[in-house]
C-alpha cells in the first residue's frame, strides 16, 4: 500500500480502519456505485522521482526557451526581468497550498496580499476599485463587457479592431450567449490609432461599451483624450492595458476610463507559454457591486486591531448562485502576489525606469531595422515597446533564418490580420540588448 | 501589522536595472499621454520586502501546516516534486506565440494529458483550455448550447441542477444563456428522481450533476438519470470537483455523462495558490469533439504535435493561448508519478479516510446522512444550537486547535452544515487527532460555550467585523 | 514539539527509486560484514517531513525574520539573488576531480575572487580553501609556523593574543603548536602598547589582531604595533571576522599584517546556516606565498585557468578539495553586485548605523568605552546589577519584543557585556525601534524586574535547564 | 546613495543619522586611523541583477555538470540522487539566514534538526554520540586523531595507506605541528584491503590510533572484525566511512570502533565542486569530553517542558579559548540538515535498498567492464560502489574519448597512488543507468 507516494497508510492502518468500519474490503465503501470499472486504466503505471524527473527534464529541453534564445517577440506575453526575490518569496508554501481565505482569521498572509494588490493595480491605472484576480487579461475583458451590460442594460459592444485578437475571440465566445453582439472599429492605415470617424459613426443608443487598446495590439499608443471625448458618458468605456507601460504613459483612469483591465503577466510571472497570467480588473468604485471576482476589504476585529476580509460575497457564486456577476471561483491570486511583489521590488521610481527602458530600447530596434532596408516603418502613430514594420524578406522565412540563430523573429501578423501580407510585429524590453539588436541588423543585412 | 505601503521611505529602491545600452530616443509621445505623475507604489529596500512576506506567511493557515479539510476543496498535499519540475526553464521561459517546432516537449505534454484525462473520465476528447472549475463549467455549458442551437434544439434552454450542488453550476448555466431549474434532493441526500421526471421537459437541455455530490454520496440511479435525461434529448454534465473518489472506480463517461470537467488543482495536486491558478480541462464523448474550444494539441502519424485549429463549430476562445500550462505540467507529473494503480489507489483512501472521520464523528455530532459516504461527508451542526453555539462558532474554535474547518454552511440544504473532505494524504493519526478535538469542542460547547462564541482566542487576531467591511468598502489603501 | 522519530510509524516510507534495472549480483561480502538490523531512522511520508520542518521553521529567530545584531558575526542580509545563482546546476553538480577543461567556469570565478580579496585586504596571494574563519586562522597560523620552521626562526612559539581577541584566536594558535601569551587592552578598548612592549621578546612568533578589534574600536597604534612586531622579527596576523567595518576604507595589508583571513559568510554576505557553513579564506604578504596550501587557482598566459599545486613550502592541505565552492560562488557574486563603490559603502554604513545605535543607546546605558566605534560596540550591563537584573535577562527580555539580542558576555574583558553589530543593511527606523525598546526594557528592569528576571514570557518556551543539559547529557533520542 | 543594492540609507536618513552625531562626514567617523586607504579598489563598479546573473550563468555554463553528463567518477563525492522536497525545506530562510544558537529560545528549530541529526548519524554508525557537524570527512579525520591524543597522551598515528589520500594529507597538516607522525599500513595487492601483518608489526607502546577506512578508497570492504581484534583496547580505533554504504555494511561501531568519522555529502548534499560537504563526527560516550565541535542536548524549560540547547560548551573556543578541543566555531549545520532531511525521507528501508543499489549497479558495471576485455580486475576483496580495474588503454586517452561522449570517465589512480600505473577507479550509484553502463562498454568495445 505504501508503495504510492505521497499516502500515508500503511497495511496496519488499513486494517484497524476496515475493522472500526466493519468492512473488509475498500469496495465496500462503493457498494452503492451501480456499475463499477472493471478494468485498469490505459495509464502507465507509477514511476520513482529519478525517473519522472528524467521524463519531465526531457521534455523541457525539447523547447527552444526565452533564457537561451533571444526574442523580439511579444503580443500579449513579455520577456521581462524578474528579480530573484520574487519567486523565493511567492513560493512560500503557507502561500502556495493555502487557498480561498474563507476563514479570515488563518487566512491574514493571504488577504493582507490581495488588499496590497488591490491598492497597487488601482494607483497604476488610476482607478478607483480592483477585484483580486482574474484568469487573464482575455477573460478579464469578456467579464468587463458583461459588466458593462449590467450597468446600462445594452447590448452592442464597439470593440476596437486594434484590441488583442484572442481577447476579441473570447469576448465574442463569452458575451454573444448574453444576446450581445461586437462590431469591430477600424484603424487608421497611416496611424495605427483608432478611426475616430468610424467610431463615432458607429456610436448608438444601443451601444453598451466601446473597447479599446492602450498600447494597441500593433503598439501603438491610442489617444484616449480624444475618443473619452467621443465616448458618451452613459456608454461604458473599457480599456485594455499592458501594465508594464503605465510607468510611462499617462493612467487610463486619468482620461475617465470606466472599467480597465488587462493582462498582468508582464508583472513578475514567468511567460509559461501564456498561462498561468493574470487578469487585472479595475473598474470605478460606483461600480463596485456590479464587478465580477473576489475583492478584500479592511476591517476591524473584536478588539479593534486592523484585519482583512472578503467583502461584498453576494455578489459572488457560492451566496449568489445563478444571480452571482460572474461564475468565477478559483482565481489566480498566486499570480497576484508575484504581481504585487514585483511591485513592491520595481516601486515608484522602477514601474517608471522599466518602462522608459522598454521604450528606448524598442525605438533604438526599429530605427536600426529600417536602416537594414529590409523593413519599410508602417504606421507613424507614437509606440511603446512593439511596432509593426514590413518586410522585404518573407515573414516565414525571415523567422526560420532567425531561429538558426537562436532568435525568435517577430509575430507574423497575417497569422492575425490577413490583410497584413508581410507586416511584422516586432517588440524590445528591458531584457533586449544592444548587442543582440545590432547581431540582428548585421546578420539581416547579410540576408537576401 | 503594517501594510507595504506604510513601510515605504521616499528615495529608497529594491530594484535595480542595467545602465541603457541604446541611444536614448526623445519621447514622441504627446504629452497629455505620458504620465505625469508616477503611480503609487511602496518605495522599499530588498530587506523590507523580505520580512514583510516572511511575516504574512505565519498569518496563513495552509496544507503544508497542517489538516485543511475543506469540503470539495480536496486540499491534498502538494508534492514538491512537481514544483520543481514546473520550474524548468523549458516550461516557464517558452513563448505561446513560438513555432511549433520550437515547443514540441510542452506540446507532448499536453497531448498525453489529454490523453490520460479521457482514459481517467472515460470520455472521447479533452481541452486543456479551461483556466478553473468554473471557467471549465462555462466552457461546457457553452458547448452544450452551440451543440442545441446546431442540432434545432436551440429552444432547450433549462439546466436542471440539484439543490446541493455547488454555486458555480447555476451561475455558470446562467453565463452560458441558460435558466436554471432546481431538483430537490431525496431524503437519502441523492437526487430525488421523481422530482427530476417532474421537471424534465422539451425545453430541458441538461442536468449538472456533481458525483459524488456535496454530501459526499454517489448518484446511485446515476444510470436511470443518464436514460432520464437522454430520452428527452437533454445532456449530462458532470462536475468534476469530486472526482477525486472515483478514479480508476468508476468513469463518468460509463455512466452516461457527455460534458465533465475536471479540476486539476483538486484531483490532480496542483497547489491552491491562496485562490489559484487551478486548470479546468473539459472532456466530452466524440459527438461533441467539433464543439470545442480553440486549439486541442494533435499528433500528426510523423509523431510531430501541433496546435489543431480545425474545430468546425467550436464554441470559440475561451481564455488567451492554451490554457494554465503551467498547472498542466503539475499535473502531468502527478499522474505520471502515481500512475493507474496509484491513482486508485487515492480514491480507495480518500473515500476510507472521509468514512473513518465520519463514523469517529457520528459518535458526538449529528452526521447529515448515515449513508456510506465518498471522499467527504456533512455534519448538521444544529445539535450545538442547544448550547447556543453555532456552526460558525465551531469552525472558529477548532481555530484554537491550529486545525483548519471545514467548508461551512454549505451545502445550503443541510441546517448548519459542515462539510468535510480529509482526502488521502492524512494519516489515521492525524484523523484520530482531529476526532478528539472536535469532541473536546462537542465538551466545551457543553460546559464553555462562550469559549466558543468568543473564539478563536489565541490567534494574532480575533472574530472579525464583516459588516463593517462591507458597509465602508475599505478595499484599497490611500 | 515531536521528534521526527515520535512520528516514525513502522512501514511507511517516503522515498522512492526506480527499480533495479541491472541483474543482481551475488553479496559476496562476508556474514559479519553485513548490517543484519536496519539502522533505526524514522519511517515517515513526505507530508510528516513537510509538516515537521514547516513548524520547525516557524522555532527560529533568523534574518529574514527581524533585527540580529550579534556581534562580531555580521548578521547582514543575504541576498536571494546569491542563492539563485549558486543553486545553477554548472554549480552544484561539477565533481571535484573532473578535467580542468571542464570546469574553467568554476576556476575562473575562484581566480577572480582571489583577485578581488587581495584587493580588499591589500595582500599578495590568496587561498579560498578553508572552510570556514577559524579554519582560516589556523591555516594562517600554520603557515606563520612553517615560515618561521624554514627561516631558522623555529624557536619562537609565543604568539601574543588581545584579552579582548576572539576565542578562536588562541584556540588556533594552540592548534597549530604555539603558545599563547595576552596582551591587555588599555582603557581606551585598544591594545595596551607599553603592556605588548614588554611581551615581545625573541620567542615571539607573531600577534593576531582583530582590527577593528570586538569592541569596535580600530588599533590606531596600528603602525607603531607593526613596527615593533617586524623589528622583532614577528609577524601580523590579521583576524578579518571584522572587516565589514573597513572595506575601501583601510586594508590590512597597507597596515603592516602579513597573513590575513576573511569571513565570507560575515563580510560578503553568505548566509549562516544555522552555524554554517561559513568560508574563511587566507591572503599572505607575497614572502609567504610560497607557505599556502595546495592547490590555488592559476591563470596560464592562454587564459585557461588551472589549478596550481606547485607551492614549494605549502603546509599541506587543509581540507579535502577546494574548499566551499558554493560558498565561493555566493560571495564572488556580492562582489560583482556591489562594486568598489559599494563595498565601500557598506563599510562606512555600518559603522554609520553602529554609532547612530550607540549614541542612542548611551543616552539609559553605559556604553564600555566612550570613543568613535566601527561597526559594533559594546555596552556595559553593569547598570542594571541594582535592579538585580543581569545582561541575560535583559537579553531574554529582548526577545519578548521580536529581537534577537546581541552577543553577551563578550568580550571577556567588559563586565556583563553586550556586544552589538547592526550592520548595514538595517534602516534607521529599524535602529530607532531597537533604541525604543532597549529604553523600554531599561525601564522595566527599574520598575518590574521580575519580567526580566522570567523572560521570555511570550515565546513557545521559557528559559531552559542548561545544568541539567550538561548534568545528564541525553545528546540522541533512544 | 540608494543606488547600491541592500542597503537602507537615504539620502535623508543619513543627514538625519550625521545631524544626531555631530558629523558632516562620514570620515569624521574613521578618524582614528592612521592611513586610510587613498585610491579606489581594483575591482570593477557595481553591476544590475541582470547583469550579474548573467555573468554567473555563462561562468556555470562553462562547466560540465553531471545532469547532463554521466559519471563514473566518485572517489570522495558521490552523484546520488536528492529527493525533491530536500532543498525547498532545508532552504527555508529561518534555517539559512539564522547562525549558531546562542538563544535557545528563539533557536529550537535549529537545536532540536541538529539533535535529530546527531540521533540519525548515532543509529547510522552504531555509535553513543555525534557532534552536529565537522567541515569535511578529512577534517574530521584530522580531528579525530588529535582527539585520540586527548585521550591516551600518544603521538604515533598509524594510518591505512587505503585511506583517501587526501584525507591523509590533511591529517599530516593538522597533527605533525602537535608532534605527532604518520606511520601508513599497507594493503595486500591481491585484496585491497589492509595487511594485517603490516598493521602489527607496526603497532608499538607509542601508537596513539589506528586509521582504516570502510569502504576503503579502492571501494574495497575491510574486515573490521580481524582489524579490531589486532587493535589493542588502548589505542584508539578511528574508522572512517562513507554513510550510504551503512546501509548495507554492518556499523563500524558494532566493532568497537571508538570514532567514526566520513564524508556526508552522500547524504542528499550536492557535489559542489567539493564543498560545502559535511563532516561527520561520533564517538562513544565515555569520551564525549575529548570532543571537538558543537554538542546539542536535550533539557527542559522553567514549566518542564522539552526543549534543546547547546551542552559542553565549555570544551569550546569561546569559552575555554587556548585549552578548547578544537578552535572549530562556524560548522556545517546547513549541510547536517540536509543530510537529517535526507535521512528521513530514505528512513529505514530506504537506506537500505539505495545501499543495495549502489552495490548491484557497481557489480554489475564491474562485470560489464571486465567483459570488454579493455580491464583486468585488480583486487579480490569485496567491494560496494567502487572498484579499481587495470585499464588495458592509456587511462588518459580513454578518459578524452570518454569525455566527448559526454561521460566522466574513472578516476585516475597513479595521480594518487604512484604505483598504480593504468589502474583506475570506477564508481557507480544509483543514478548510473543500465542504459549509460550498456553504452559505456559497447563503446569501450569499439575502442582499440
Amino acid at each position: 500500500m505504501n508503495d504510492f507516494p505521497y499516502l500515508p497508510h500503511t497495511q496496519k492502518d488499513i486494517e484497524e480502519m476496515f475493522s472500526f468500519l466493519g468492512i473488509k474490503d475498500i469496495d465496500e465503501l462503493y457498494r452503492d456505485i451501480p456499475a463499477l470499472f472493471k478494468g485498469e486504466l490505459n495509464i502507465p503505471s507509477g514511476l520513482s522521482e529519478i525517473e519522472v524527473k528524467e521524463r519531465l527534464t526531457d521534455l523541457a529541453q525539447l523547447n527552444k526557451n526565452m533564457e537561451e534564445y533571444g526574442i523580439f517577440r511579444g503580443a500579449g506575453i513579455y520577456n521581462h526581468y524578474i528579480p530573484s526575490v520574487i519567486y523565493p518569496l511567492a513560493s512560500n508554501r503557507n502561500f502556495l497550498t493555502a487557498y480561498t481565505p474563507y476563514q479570515a482569521e488563518v487566512s491574514q498572509g493571504t488577504l493582507q496580499i490581495l488588499y496590497e494588490y488591490q491598492t497597487q493595480i488601482c494607483n497604476l491605472t488610476a482607478m478607483e476599485v480592483s477585484n483580486s484576480s482574474m484568469y487573464d487579461g482575455a477573460s478579464a475583458l469578456a467579464e468587463a463587457i458583461l459588466m458593462a451590460k449590467r450597468i446600462n442594460g445594452k447590448n452592442r459592444v464597439l470593440m476596437s479592431k486594434t484590441v488583442h485578437p484572442e481577447y476579441q475571440e473570447v469576448s465574442k465566445t463569452y458575451v454573444k450567449v448574453q444576446g450581445m453582439d461586437i462590431e469591430q472599429i477600424d484603424y487608421l492605415s497611416e496611424t495605427g490609432q483608432l478611426d475616430l470617424a468610424d467610431l463615432t459613426s458607429k456610436i448608438t443608443e444601443e451601444t453598451s461599451c466601446v473597447v479599446v487598446s492602450y498600447p494597441n495590439f500593433f503598439g501603438v499608443i491610442e489617444d484616449l483624450k480624444v475618443i473619452r471625448e467621443k465616448v458618451p458618458s452613459e456608454v461604458v468605456f473599457i480599456v485594455v492595458t499592458y501594465p508594464i507601460s503605465l510607468g510611462l504613459l499617462e493612467a487610463p483612469g486619468k482620461f475617465c476610463a470606466d472599467i480597465v483591465v488587462g493582462e498582468g503577466q508582464s508583472l513578475g510571472n514567468t511567460p509559461s507559454f501564456g498561462g498561468p497570467g493574470l487578469g487585472i480588473f479595475a473598474s470605478k468604485k460606483k461600480y463596485i457591486r456590479k464587478m465580477p471576482g473576489r475583492i478584500i476589504g479592511e476591517t476591524v476585529d473584536q478588539d479593534g486591531k486592523r484585519g482583512f476580509c472578503m467583502v461584498l460575497q453576494t455578489r459572488e457564486q457560492h451566496i449568489r448562485r445563478e444571480k452571482s456577476t460572474s461564475n468565477i471561483c478559483s482565481n489566480h491570486a498566486f499570480n497576484a502576489l508575484v504581481a504585487s511583489l514585483y511591485l513592491n521590488v520595481m516601486g515608484k521610481q522602477g514601474i517608471k525606469e522599466v518602462s522608459l527602458q522598454n521604450y528606448h530600447k524598442a525605438h533604438y530596434l526599429a530605427k536600426k531595422l529600417v536602416e537594414t532596408e529590409k523593413f519599410k516603418p508602417v504606421f507613424d502613430g507614437p509606440f511603446f515597446n512593439e511596432f509593426v514594420l514590413e518586410s522585404k524578406i518573407d515573414p516565414e522565412l525571415l523567422n526560420e533564418k532567425l531561429l538558426e540563430q537562436h532568435y525568435f523573429g517577430p509575430l507574423i501578423l497575417k497569422n492575425f490580420y490577413k490583410e497584413m501580407g508581410n507586416k511584422v510585429l516586432f517588440c524590445a524590453t528591458e531584457l533586449t540588448k544592444k548587442r543582440d539588436i545590432d547581431f540582428l541588423c548585421s546578420f539581416l543585412e547579410g540576408l537576401s | 501589522m503594517k501594510l507595504i505601503f506604510e513601510k515605504s521611505v521616499s528615495g529608497r529602491k529594491s530594484y535595480s536595472l542595467p545602465k541603457l545600452d541604446v541611444k536614448e530616443s526623445q519621447i514622441d509621445i504627446p504629452e497629455h499621454l505620458v504620465r505625469n505623475e508616477a503611480p503609487i507604489l511602496p518605495e522599499l529596500y530588498e530587506v523590507d520586502i523580505v520580512r514583510h512576506y516572511n511575516q504574512l506567511a505565519t498569518l496563513n493557515h495552509s496544507v503544508d501546516r497542517g489538516f485543511y479539510p475543506l469540503g470539495s476543496c480536496t486540499m491534498k498535499y502538494n508534492p514538491f516534486l512537481n514544483e520543481e519540475v514546473a520550474s524548468l526553464n523549458g516550461f516557464k521561459f517558452i513563448h505561446p506565440y513560438q513555432e511549433e517546432s520550437t515547443v514540441q516537449g510542452a506540446l507532448e505534454l499536453m497531448y498525453e494529458l489529454q490523453e490520460f484525462l479521457k482514459e481517467i473520465t472515460g470520455m472521447a476528447n479533452v481541452t486543456l483550455q479551461p483556466a478553473a472549475g468554473a471557467h471549465g463549467e462555462l466552457t461546457g455549458m457553452l458547448i452544450i448550447k452551440k451543440y442545441l442551437q446546431e442540432n434545432n434544439l436551440g429552444h432547450k434552454n433549462e439546466v436542471i441542477i440539484p439543490d446541493s450542488a455547488h454555486g458555480t453550476n447555476p451561475a455558470s448555466a446562467v453565463m452560458a444563456g441558460f435558466e436554471v431549474v432546481k431538483v430537490n434532493s431525496n431524503n437519502e441526500g441523492r437526487v430525488d428522481l421523481d422530482h427530476l421526471k417532474s421537471l424534465v421537459n422539451e425545453n430541458t437541455a441538461a442536468i449538472m450533476l456533481t458525483n459524488p455530490n456535496t454530501l459526499g454520496f454517489f448518484e446511485k440511479d446515476i444510470l436511470k438519470i443518464s436514460d432520464l435525461m437522454h430520452k428527452n434529448d437533454a445532456l449530462l454534465y458532470y462536475d468534476g470537483a469530486n472526482l477525486n473518489a472515483i478514479m480508476g472506480k468508476v468513469r463518468p463517461g460509463d455512466n452516461g455523462f457527455d460534458v465533465v470537467h475536471l479540476n486539476l488543482h483538486k484531483t490532480f495536486s496542483t497547489p491552491h495558490g491562496m485562490g489559484g491558478p487551478g486548470s479546468g480541462p473539459i472532456a466530452v464523448k466524440s459527438y461533441l469533439k467539433e464543439y470545442l474550444p480553440k486549439p486541442v494539441v494533435g499528433m500528426k502519424e510523423s509523431g510531430e504535435y501541433y496546435f489543431d485549429y480545425d474545430i468546425s463549430k467550436s464554441v470559440g476562445k475561451m481564455r488567451s493561448f492554451y490554457g494554465n500550462f503551467l498547472v498542466l505540467v503539475k499535473a502531468y507529473t502527478y499522474i505520471l508519478s502515481l500512475g493507474k494503480e496509484g491513482l486508485k489507489k487515492v480514491s480507495e483512501l480518500a473515500t476510507l479516510n472521509a468514512n473513518y472521520l465520519k463514523e469517529k464523528l457520528s459518535k458526538f455530532l449529528n452526521v447529515a446522512y448515515p449513508d456510506v459516504c465518498k471522499h467527504e461527508f456533512v455534519i448538521k451542526g444544529t445539535s450545538l444550537k442547544d448550547y447556543g453555539v453555532s456552526t460558525l462558532d465551531f469552525a472558529k474554535r477548532l481555530l484554537d486547535y491550529g486545525i483548519h474547518p471545514p467548508t461551512v454552511y454549505f451545502p445550503l440544504i443541510v441546517d448548519e452544515a459542515m462539510m468535510i473532505e480529509p482526502t488521502e494524504t492524512e494519516s489515521k493519526e492525524t484523523l484520530d487527532e482531529v476526532a478528539a478535538i472536535y469532541e473536546k469542542i462537542v465538551e466545551e460547547a457543553r460546559r464553555e460555550p462562550d469559549k466558543l462564541k468568543e473564539a478563536p482566542l489565541t490567534l494574532p487576531i480575533k472574530r472579525l467585523d464583516e459588516v463593517k467591511a462591507n458597509k465602508e468598502l475599505n478595499v484599497k489603501f490611500d
